[in-house]
């Protein structure tokens, strides 16, 4: 948590609703490129890695813009990161400990 | 979210309204300091007792004071009571009360919210031991439905299929409750510790206790999640028949395994950190010195929370994970004994250099860190798995995280007893008798648990209610029962004095001539804790040259302060979710139990919209 | 409260509520972690009954999950509209949000009815279980977020939800979009990637 | 002086560090009064885990000895007499602090080298000409197959001495461990998964084992015995339970009856013996121990009981008592029914 004094925020920097309408045409775009994807045989054998790749795009999108985590104070970034971190990391350990051995 | 104007009620110096109906509404975190720590300390008992019962069965081979039935209640209780019921609230009664004291906060950040966690602690712990009472509800005897799978209940014991009684139904509501509490605890105490610290209070200035409870609110944020899933499955599994620990469905009994454990490690981290800071506080004020290495104590504090996560498998070695999970989980089991041991020395070189006085607080701190040492080696001498496939499951097991957890965090947690005695309750504890209490306590500990090195060693596995009379444990075992008895005995001597000492002189606001913030304030606080929020400049505002500023505190404050009243909707919350609990037992009766868990939902919801939407002025 | 910046001190000028319920969402993420990491560990080790490729239905999904998204640009409107003092269009983002995810809530109700009519039960099998599990703990979200947009939405028609309240359409708002990207993950993660069941060890 | 400051402050560091070292080594070499003990190997495993636990023991003491020694050192020399100097207000010293890193990063690399090469040469993939077991846990007895020799029998498992030895363990019901601390490290027994041991014992006897990991009601009564044989005893022990069961001896009138009585116990038949247990030519229950050669074997009951006459008819008269939460129900079987089931399970050698 970096420290900081006394900021006392005058009014967050808004994204406008111009931005808001851009991420959710993007969104829908990346939707409507995962299904493609999942439809088309020549993917099948990388279809994992894309889609994980497109989710995690989306994922980002919404926690950066929508979630407002891009603008607002740092500290809410490092309290929401490192559980999600956590989080992952069990999901892959588990995926390891239970498939891979 | 109150709106409508709501008469503040500021007052020069409110008196704290007396009486039952304050204690029940009370949102004063001191008053709920001190019910988490009467209610935890009631536990402890009931815990301390079945750990005697269990130890008179295994004073001699063949015993039968209790049956195999009752004995397997009495130790899966005696675990889950500690560690749920004993510990964690201990430590909380900590957090509730001394937190807000040494950041400079009037109160936590959520008052109402700290009083619904109370409630749910305590209706959460008694709804866990009424199953000693609750057997003529499921039409048998008394003292048979008590949970009887063991403190950490592997997978497919507690099924249906092979714990069919109401027993593990009420170990899985019960700690589902607890979870809500704990969690609940967690956002208050992490908001608290970032938002309410009194100006110029850096975090590289906090308290190594606020440190110390700051990591462990984290890990009971990050950790609790993933036992209430296992939980869940649990749950579905006993109430709705679901597969998720089922083999011939293709479930998987390891899967338990690696929720509860992936939970497990850092909770035992939760139970040994508060206390490390209790230590770390009582230390530096014995030695009349402050800390050695105050960064590198609150780093290596960070480092074991972090690195925490990444040891879990540790406890599953004797399930063949393969020699790479195998390796994996020893290194980083290795790796964290060096943060551990860095606190270690640091504490040594605390003293290193001071005028120590030996106050009951400070014997404590001291037998902490003797005490810890060892658990610490034993808790090595396992990380290694092969060594482990001997000692894993066995009386080393047994002594290890006694040591760690009996001489290590009820030590520290009995250090804070005679440390902030004086500001809770105005007087101090007696000196003398705390002196005896800690040698009782100290010899009874050791003599109690050292021996299990070897029962352990020589071939004593956990949990068994009576052991072969060829296996030559005979006298190791009546070791071990004369240490519990002498360890009840001392924590007796305890309770004697908590009595004896209620008209001692009154303790004024520092008797230990101590550094950090609480001690500014009168004991016990009043309502509003602070005066004057004071403004801090280093670490250890009360040993500054310069004094503090405004130095001290003016005898009352010069504005009115406003003091959040009382509320009955937390405990009102609490009451609707035991009652959803209680619907949940009684799950083989499909109506009477979605009647009752319907009503404890309409009560939530209830108190939650009445909650939310009551002026209340934080 | 009379006016949006906390009234008393803060040592990082930030509404301690936001604080709590950013910590809320990162523990939040463990516990659908833990979903996730049951559905995919177990993936493919159902003994008997229907499998992923037999029962999921895609298309249906897909616009449920563009419904999703659509409610989540609905509700930053409506923020929008509510820091504005917009007390009209404030209701009509907050009324569409709560809309499109009783919308979502619907589709998800027919797609385990349909689902049970295929023979896919709760405990017909581990991909019964598992799955049933993670759509339903998500599932119970939204319900849960539907019931505070709807709460919010009479709050601001008994106008008591002017912009000094936007602070609570906010966090409602976080709650919410957390839970669309949790759906997001779960889209791609059950639907999307039905790897090939793997033999049980 | 010092022996006052001694007593008066905490001597007992000293004596539990005493404490620690002496009997362990005492223990090293005593006989045989710790049957089940973990210290005492007989096989190249165990000696394996023996060997790189009094490594990592004797880090341990000299850890232990130096801490607390710095600790006692500690609270004798700085504490509060009259006239002792005031205390220095020592802050941290940056060197100190890498040097108590580093130190017990050392200690646990040399920890770690021998303890991660064991656990690859411990992996439990046993050489092909090793003698093959599967070893079933079940609420609580332990159930031994012999593949390779067509074998089925209960709680005692026989061994050649010298020949390596492969467990492949797993479980009818609940989570088991099995573990013969003189052999091996315990190992869990699943449901659903199968687990490996690998070793070879090098001296003959009989070790005593455990279940060790909670199992319910009776998990303290799961016991078991491995007989590690020379391999000629070994082989003559295969021929006697590989050989057809001896015909029951018809002129003893008591073994007679005690066969009728193991076939069916009053109406209704169904707490029969043969509906759980197997015996060869008679039965094939499998809810119960096999027990075609019990009159061989020298415990019953999950090794709790020795199965001379008196242990057996205490087990028949009550397996409740004696196994709590047994699955065996009790019937009150007469005096003389159970003197004949004695007389007929002691002839089935």
């Amino acid at each position: 948590m970096s420290e900081h004094t006394d900021v006392q925020h005058a009014g967050e920097a808004h994204a406008s609703t111009k931005t808001y309408l851009v991420i959710a045409a993007i969104l829908t775009v990346i939707t409507i490129v995962e299904v493609g994807v999942f439809y088309m045989p020549a993917m099948h054998a990388i279809l994992p890695p894309t889609l994980v790749i497109l989710s995690a795009a989306k994922f980002t999108l919404v926690v950066g813009f929508y979630m407002h985590l891009k603008y607002d104070h740092n500290l809410f970034r490092a309290v929401f990161v490192l559980p999600l971190m956590i989080a992952m990391a069990v999901i892959v350990g588990l995926l390891f400990l239970f498939r891979v051995f | 979210m109150a709106t409508t104007a709501m008469p503040h009620s500021t007052t020069a110096g409110p008196t704290a309204p007396t009486g039952l109906w304050s204690w029940i509404t009370t949102t004063d975190h001191k008053r709920i300091g001190v019910m988490y720590g009467v209610t935890a300390f009631v536990f402890f008992l009931i815990g301390g007792l079945e750990a005697l019962i269990i130890r008179l069965q295994l004073g001699a081979p063949g015993n039968s004071i209790v049956s195999a039935e009752h004995y397997n209640q009495l130790f899966t209780m005696h675990g889950t009571t500690m560690v749920f019921l004993a510990i964690m609230p201990l430590s909380a009664a900590f957090f509730n009360f001394v937190i807000p004291l040494q950041i400079g906060a009037r109160d936590v950040a959520f008052p109402r919210l700290n009083a619904f966690s109370y409630w749910v602690f305590l209706l959460g712990g008694l709804f866990m031991n009424a199953s000693f009472l609750a057997g003529p509800l499921f039409g048998t005897g008394t003292l048979s439905v008590a949970p009887d799978a063991g403190w950490f209940g592997y997978a497919n014991l507690t099924s249906p299929q092979f714990s069919p009684g109401p027993n593990i139904d009420f170990w899985v509501l019960g700690l589902q409750i607890l979870g809500i509490a704990s969690l609940a605890a967690g956002f208050n105490f992490i908001t608290t510790i970032i938002n309410l610290r009194a100006p110029g209070m850096r975090l590289m200035r906090m308290p190594v206790f606020t440190w110390m409870s700051f990591v462990t609110q984290f890990l009971i944020v990050t950790a609790f999640p993933v036992i209430t899933i296992g939980l869940v499955f649990l749950m579905f599994d006993r109430v709705f028949g679901t597969n998720f620990y089922r083999v011939s469905a293709g479930g998987d009994v390891l899967l338990w395994q690696h929720l509860f454990w992936l939970f497990g490690h850092p909770e035992v981290y939760i139970l040994i950190l508060p206390a490390m800071g209790i230590v770390s506080e009582v230390l530096p004020t014995f030695s009349r010195k402050p800390l050695f290495g105050y960064a590198v104590v609150v780093y290596s504090g960070v480092l074991i929370g972090v690195v925490g996560w990444g040891v879990w498998a540790h406890h599953m070695f004797a399930t063949g994970l393969g020699p790479i999970a195998d390796s994996v989980f020893s290194a980083s089991t290795m790796l964290i004994a060096v943060p551990t041991g860095v606190k270690i020395f640091n504490w040594i070189a605390t003293m290193w250099g001071g005028r120590l006085e030996f106050r009951p607080a400070m014997l404590f701190a001291i037998g902490f860190i003797a005490q810890f040492i060892i658990g610490g080696l034993s808790g090595v001498m396992h990380a290694s798995p092969p060594a482990d496939l001997q000692q894993t499951d066995t009386y080393f097991v047994v002594a290890h995280f006694h040591y760690v957890l009996v001489g290590g965090a009820v030590f520290g947690l009995f250090a804070g007893f005679y440390y902030w005695w004086p500001k809770v309750f105005g007087h101090t504890l007696r000196d003398g008798l705390g002196k005896l209490h800690f040698w009782l306590m100290f010899v009874g500990v050791n003599l109690t648990f050292f021996p299990m090195h070897f029962s352990g060693l020589l071939g004593m596995p956990r949990r068994i209610y009576t052991y072969g009379a060829d296996l030559g444990l005979n006298t190791f075992n009546l070791l071990s029962t004369a240490g519990a008895l002498l360890t009840g005995v001392a924590v007796l001597v305890f309770v004697i004095n908590m009595f004896l000492s209620r008209r001692g002189p009154p303790a004024g606001p520092n008797p230990w001539n101590a550094a950090t913030l609480e001690w500014a304030t009168d004991s016990p606080p009043p309502v509003y804790n602070f005066t004057v929020i004071p403004t801090v400049h280093d670490l250890l505002p009360l040993w500054r040259k310069g004094g503090m500023e405004p130095s001290p505190l003016p005898a009352t404050p010069p504005a009115p302060i406003h003091v959040p009243p009382g509320s009955v909707w937390p405990l009102c919350a609490a009451i609707g979710i035991i009652t959803m609990g209680v619907g949940a037992l009684m799950h083989h009766h499909l109506v009477p139990s979605l009647a009752t868990a319907l009503v404890g939902l309409a009560v939530l919801v209830v108190s939650i919209y009445q909650w939310a939407f009551e002026p209340f002025e934080v | 409260m009379s006016h949006a910046a906390v009234a008393h001190h803060t040592s990082t000028g930030l509404d301690s509520r936001k604080i709590a319920f950013w910590t809320f969402i990162g523990s939040e993420c463990l516990l659908f972690g833990s979903l996730i990491a049951t559905y995919l560990v177990y993936e493919g080790r159902s003994v008997s009954g229907p499998t992923t490729h037999e029962i999921l239905n895609i298309p249906l999904t897909s616009i449920s999950t563009f419904d999703l998204l659509m409610s989540s640009l609905a509700m930053v409107l409506a923020l929008a509209a509510v820091q504005r003092g917009d007390k009209v269009w404030g209701r009509v983002w907050l009324g569409m949000t709560a809309l499109l995810g009783a919308i979502f809530l619907g589709f998800q109700a027919y797609e385990f009815q349909h689902f049970v009519h295929e023979g896919l039960g709760f405990t017909t099998n581990l991909f019964g279980s598992s799955f049933f599990t993670l759509t339903g703990f998500h599932g119970a979200h939204v319900f849960v977020g539907v019931i505070w947009l709807l709460t919010l939405l009479v709050r601001s028609l008994q106008g008591k939800l002017g912009p000094e309240k936007a602070l609570n359409v906010e966090i409602a708002g976080l709650y919410w979009h957390f839970v669309d990207v949790v759906w997001i993950v779960i889209f791609t993660v059950v639907y999307l990637i039905q790897t090939t069941p793997l033999p049980t060890t | 002086m010092a022996r006052a400051f001694l007593r008066r402050f905490r001597v007992s560091p000293w004596i539990v560090g005493l404490a620690l070292v002496t009997p362990l080594v005492l223990m090293a070499c005593s006989g045989d009064p710790y049957p089940q003990s973990t210290l005492h190997p007989t096989s190249d495993t165990s000696e394996a885990i023996d060997a790189l636990y009094r490594n990592i023991f004797w880090w341990a003491v000299f850890v232990f000895v130096v801490v607390q020694s710095a600790l006692v050192y500690t609270i004798i020399r700085f504490r509060s007499r009259p006239g002792a100097p005031e205390a220095r207000q020592i802050h941290g010293n940056t060197i100190v602090e890498i040097a108590w890193t580093l130190a017990p990063a050392a200690i646990l690399v040399a920890i770690a080298v021998p303890t991660i090469r064991t656990i690859f040469k411990l992996k439990g993939d046993a050489p092909a000409d090793a003698v093959q077991v599967e070893v079933v846990g079940h609420q609580w007895w332990w159930e031994y197959r012999y593949p390779q020799l067509g074998i089925v029998t209960a709680n005692e498992l026989h061994l050649p001495q010298g020949r390596p030895v492969a467990l492949s363990i797993s479980s009818a019901d609940v989570i088991h461990s099995f573990w013969a601390p003189k052999l091996s490290g315990k190992r869990d027994a699943m449901p659903g998964r199968t687990t490996h041991l690998a070793f070879t014992p090098d001296s003959v006897g009989t070790f005593h084992g455990q279940c060790a990991e909670f199992c319910g009601a009776s998990h303290a009564n799961m016991r078991l015995r491995v007989m590690v044989e020379a391999p000629a005893d070994f082989d003559t022990w295969v021929a006697r339970q590989t050989a057809a069961p001896v015909a029951v001896d018809s002129s003893d009138a008591l073994v007679l009856a005690g066969e009728a009585a193991f076939k069916k116990i009053r109406d209704p038949a169904a707490h029969s013996c043969i509906i759980c247990h197997t015996m060869a030519g008679v039965s094939g229950g499998i809810a119960g121990p096999n027990l075609t050669h019990v009159g061989s074997r020298t415990t019953i009951a999950g090794g709790t009981l020795p199965s001379d006459s008196a242990g057996i008819a205490q087990w028949l008269r009550n397996p409740m008592a004696e196994k709590p939460g047994s699955l065996m129900p009790t019937i009150d079987l007469t005096d003389d029914e159970i003197a004949a089931l004695v007389a007929y399970l002691q002839s089935r050698k």
